[in-house]
């Protein structure tokens, strides 16, 4: 099965003729995502590399049944193109535009969750990767492969350092996840874990946290009500000084709030087991599925 | 981006929101000036990027001209939890009648706005928040459609404001909201919001965070920045567009991607040793960056040694190894650098360290070892 | 039965302090509507005959449990107040207010169907009747006998006439529903219907239109495809001048468009028994009753 | 209300959608001086409240301020369906490279705002729709968000307006919303809205109606309603707040409730009449509104008969003949009045009727027996 992506993936990438949408789409493509449309406003009617170029979402899905879009939009026009999928009927928007402004993203998600179903995954995220099955965003792929855990994290490079050390000792992973670092994150510790829990492809999940905000403390709560699947977490930023940014906007500690130490024991509380380093999660993997 | 003060009530003053009319001074002679100009009794109030600084002194009432040039002779160069302070605020005194707390926030969880409005302002409201909880009331705003007149009416009359404030408080409250959605902000917090003897409804204070992403759209707001006294090696940083937070550790850190830089000063930690710096140069770094991250850490005396951890994804490992050959090549690198690859081009990274002949260029495979290296170079445990 | 208004109906008033919310808000308690609360920014904590007064709708619904709220607000400060009703959890705001902006009825229908389960009556509209259980709204109630015959109409007069034709032949009504006369009536001539069918107290309907829009052939096609009971129509304004607004700002033949010529044959067409005299309402009930 | 397209094209010049320059001319001799001061050719355009203009003549261009003058001396004083041209509109000729149409209204049955788009402008728009439906491209906006910019490229883009216009066109389509929105239009349409020889996006025409009930939020608007020329009836209905529409019987009508004065107004159709006027006195109409609404209706010679009907519901049957009374003491009532009342104190409005001995003055128990007899009385058959 894997969760959000899979063979029936039929990927549109708003911004595909910009470089770095076209870098990354057509990774995607190569590792075998099927790849459909993308989105220019002004280029409709052309083609680049066989993939017909359309001059709005709602045209892509009229005509090629896009079903997931990639949004590779500059930070003025992120949410905008976030509404436009939405609109357009898109299940998974997957927005890799980093910086966008926090009142635009808290606008755009609260509007398409009022307004659709569609699912937002990110914005400011490295997007997720069902291996063997379908790679959508900016992940590696050639660090990992298919199996039976799944993995979720607000980080994009701590995501690959987690999927490295599951794949280094031959465990393979279900769907790796990247929520993102954003404030607003579309799509949260709590949906994705709920998605894991339900998959019958997926034994064991890996949830890589970081400072700032409560999602893993929600995480917790959710995991003590609704997961019975093993759950190994890393949170980064044990060191971090309060009031300091520490990269992602979601990154901070402030008023004695969002430490690494509250997060880990509310994990550890509900039977998490908790690491102090990354490169421990696939020897704890081992041990917890046995 | 934390504003002073007096940047905050610039904010307020053009939505609408009265605040003391007052004037900025970097001198005591200044401070005399302004109080004259104003007449009557001022308040010299310290302008520093943190809170606590009127329990710390940094706010004093003067009488007179005199008295506020002596009060600004006390705060200015005072040290409030490490930021000096280099200018004051000389503001009327005001007539209050009652006090109030007002904040505006992005609530994470439940993913909309959180106004908090208190009749138990002017105090520590964290203390009030502990003590008695009741007195803070929360409300959350959806930002599809704003703060509307209901919900600033439900603030005003719950939080249990004096009535004959209402009114020009609810509106002081859809201005201040309008302020905080308007010119992008992360926080707005009046504490306090006054009700002065007159019956008007002023911002005493103003804690106002921006949010950098959204500069695009507030040309002005440069100045803002450039009113700042900023470290030279985080000026220098900011400059290549790296994201660098000084740490009071020995191990320089040069990472990608804020996660794997927070994990590797916690890796470093967890080995014995401290991380002197946050340095993440993001993603998709090439050789310039890498050399430039690496130039930036030349400039602090306190690291003894450097830890390069690269996770490629869109950031492509060899680029990074070029990167560092090159700074060897260019700068003067006081100190040994531990590296360690993986991720897209990983093999062809190495490669390319490998080829260096330079001694202090040291590989390690995982980043436990790497942060072991590195802490043992860097004179052991920190 | 009866439908929206019963025995059951917790009446809080928006405006209750006012001339009018205090002319018909006691009105309606006099009826026998259980009128829990009176809304005021400013006078709460007074009551007023023995109703309380509330600042907050919110405060009123937590005191006392109101589920129907009616609105006489003046129109600069109507559509909020019905965003405050929708948000605290009204179950149906009946908004009698008249000359709202239709930019403000427009934005505020749509957010509160949006965000919340709350269902509009009006604006501008008379209100609604169950006779012998409860009144909300202007309508005179001594017009009105208990009975079997469902009521629906754009036009308050209309409505109090068209009851009154029903209760001089003795033959009376289950509700009787103004949904007023404004281009965005939050409640339409189908959503009525669609309750009346459902409603096993009601055995005929009397639906009254006007010309103007197309609720009237919304209606036609709605009652083919779903509403068993018999209808008698009638339609307003057959001799109505085009490109003139007859009162109502809903009520404008415009480009050819709302005609009541055609609103009649749309009814006829589909079974409905369309009069061109409001006074015989009765009689053609009495007939389709048998 | 129905804006002239001066006027219209006044609103659209504040929201920043570009205009041609031009002068309003209430006479031949001032339509020459406008062509004199804008120089080069012009087109005189007749200022009515009503489509057709074209057709009917009421646009001519004028290569000479000698043919401004002859033009508007032809338009000048036209009928266009009834509306008398009391000005004419003096504006550049523009150079049209393509002709587009737009318009902004509500869409009653799906309860959001409808866009319509077409490459197909500057001719009769309901042809278009017609005879090339799908040269239409209509598209729903959420009025909580408004026209979005994904929503004004959607329309552009279908509409298959020229590439090169695509920008500037999706920019104006904006700022035509933003007018319809913030200035409380009922309607907003452009036909044409034109891609000049230069590449500019101009509005060549303005049908605008407003929302009355806004007015309060645009206090400005007023002047607008002042250019207006009104029916001298029409005009002291509207100073009484009465809902006043003159038609081409001879029974005048006055009643309670738009419904219920379209349906007496159907009903007197219905026994062989002609109604006079749409006369709703409104909700909770006393004493002072019946007699200045008989007043008004004094001031039309072709009544013959009076037909009020009341059902009371705010409205009080008392009160309402009470100002019957008043109105037979106070004003010369040339024609005989039927009188049925229902609702609110019928009774007592019946029995205060009963106490007169005016012999003008008829009772009627149901609106179809009112309707009958004052058909009868204003000469039979209409």
């Amino acid at each position: 099965m894997a969760i959000l992506i899979d063979q029936n993936t039929k990927l549109l990438v708003q911004g595909l003729t910009g470089k770095e949408g076209q870098f990354h789409g057509f990774r995607n493509r190569d590792y075998g995502t099927n790849l459909v449309a993308g989105v220019t406003p002004g280029k409709g009617g052309t083609d680049l590399e066989g993939v017909p170029i359309f001059n709005t979402v709602a045209e892509a899905v009229e005509a090629t049944g896009a079903n997931t879009a990639m949004t590779f939009v500059p930070p003025p026009f992120a949410a905008d193109a976030i509404m436009e999928a939405a609109a357009a009927g898109i299940a998974l928007v997957v927005a890799i535009t980093e910086g966008i402004p926090a009142q635009d993203e808290a606008r755009v998600f609260n509007y398409i969750s009022q307004t659709s179903a569609t699912r937002l995954l990110g914005p400011n995220c490295p997007g997720l990767l069902s291996p063997g099955k379908a790679n959508v965003g900016i992940m590696p792929p050639e660090i990992a492969m298919e199996g039976r855990v799944g993995v979720v994290s607000r980080s994009g490079t701590l995501t690959y350092q987690a999927v490295h050390e599951l794949t280094t000792l031959g465990i393979g992973q279900s769907s790796c996840i990247g929520i993102g670092g954003d404030p607003v994150p579309g799509t949260s510790f709590v949906d994705v874990l709920a998605l894991f829990q339900a998959d019958e492809e997926t034994d064991a999940i890996v949830m890589i946290g970081e400072i700032g905000g409560t999602a893993e403390e929600e995480a917790a709560d959710f995991i003590k009500a609704n997961v019975t699947k093993p759950v190994v977490s890393y949170i980064a930023g044990v060191t971090a000084p309060p009031g300091k940014k520490m990269g992602h906007a979601g990154a901070i500690i402030s008023g004695g709030k969002g430490t690494a130490a509250a997060k880990m024991e509310a994990l550890s509380a509900v039977g998490v087991t908790v690491l102090d380093d990354p490169t421990g999660i696939g020897t704890a993997i081992q041990t917890v599925v046995g | 981006m934390d504003l002073f003060e007096y940047q905050g009530k610039s904010l307020f003053a053009r939505v609408g929101v009265p605040v003391p009319d007052g004037r900025l001074a970097t001198s005591p002679t200044f401070a005399r000036t302004a109080a004259n100009e104003l007449g009557g009794p001022v308040v010299v109030k310290a302008q520093v990027q943190v809170g606590g600084r009127g329990k710390a002194g940094g706010i004093k009432i003067a009488e007179t001209p005199n008295d506020a040039e002596e009060a600004a002779a006390q705060i200015l160069g005072m040290d409030i939890k490490g930021h000096t302070v280099h200018s004051v605020w000389v503001e009327e005194a005001s007539n209050i009648a009652a006090e109030y707390y007002v904040s505006f926030t992005l609530d994470r969880s439940a993913k909309k706005h959180l106004a908090i409005v208190s009749a138990q302002g002017g105090v520590d409201i964290e203390g009030v928040a502990e003590t008695d909880p009741d007195a803070l009331v929360k409300l959350h705003i959806d930002p599809v459609v704003g703060l509307t007149e209901w919900q600033a009416r439900e603030l005003v009359y719950r939080a249990k404001l004096e009535p004959t404030a209402a009114r020009k408080a609810a509106a002081a409250l859809k201005k201040l909201y309008e302020a905080f959605v308007s010119l992008d902000c992360d926080l707005v917090e009046v504490n306090p919001l006054i009700l002065t003897g007159g019956g008007e409804i002023v911002a005493l204070d103003a804690k106002v965070t921006l949010d950098a992403n959204a500069f695009y759209r507030h040309p002005d707001f440069g100045e803002f920045e450039a009113a700042f006294t900023r470290d030279p090696i985080e000026a220098m940083a900011m400059e290549s567009d790296l994201n660098f937070i000084k740490l009071d550790g020995s191990v320089g850190i040069v990472g990608n991607g804020a996660g794997l830089v927070m994990s590797t000063l916690d890796v470093v930690d967890l080995v014995g040793g401290k991380a002197a710096n946050f340095l993440d140069v993001g993603g998709g770094a090439g050789a310039d960056t890498i050399t430039n991250a690496l130039e930036v850490l030349t400039q602090d005396p306190s690291v003894k040694s450097v830890l390069i951890t690269i996770f490629g994804g869109i950031t492509r490992c060899d680029l990074v190894a070029e990167g560092i050959i090159e700074a060897f090549g260019r700068l003067e690198l006081p100190w040994p650098i531990v590296v360690r690859l993986d991720g897209t081009n990983a093999e062809e990274g190495r490669a390319i360290l490998a080829g260096s002949i330079d001694e202090k260029l040291i590989p390690a495979a995982t980043m436990r070892e790497a942060a072991e290296k590195a802490v043992a170079l860097a004179g052991g445990t920190g």
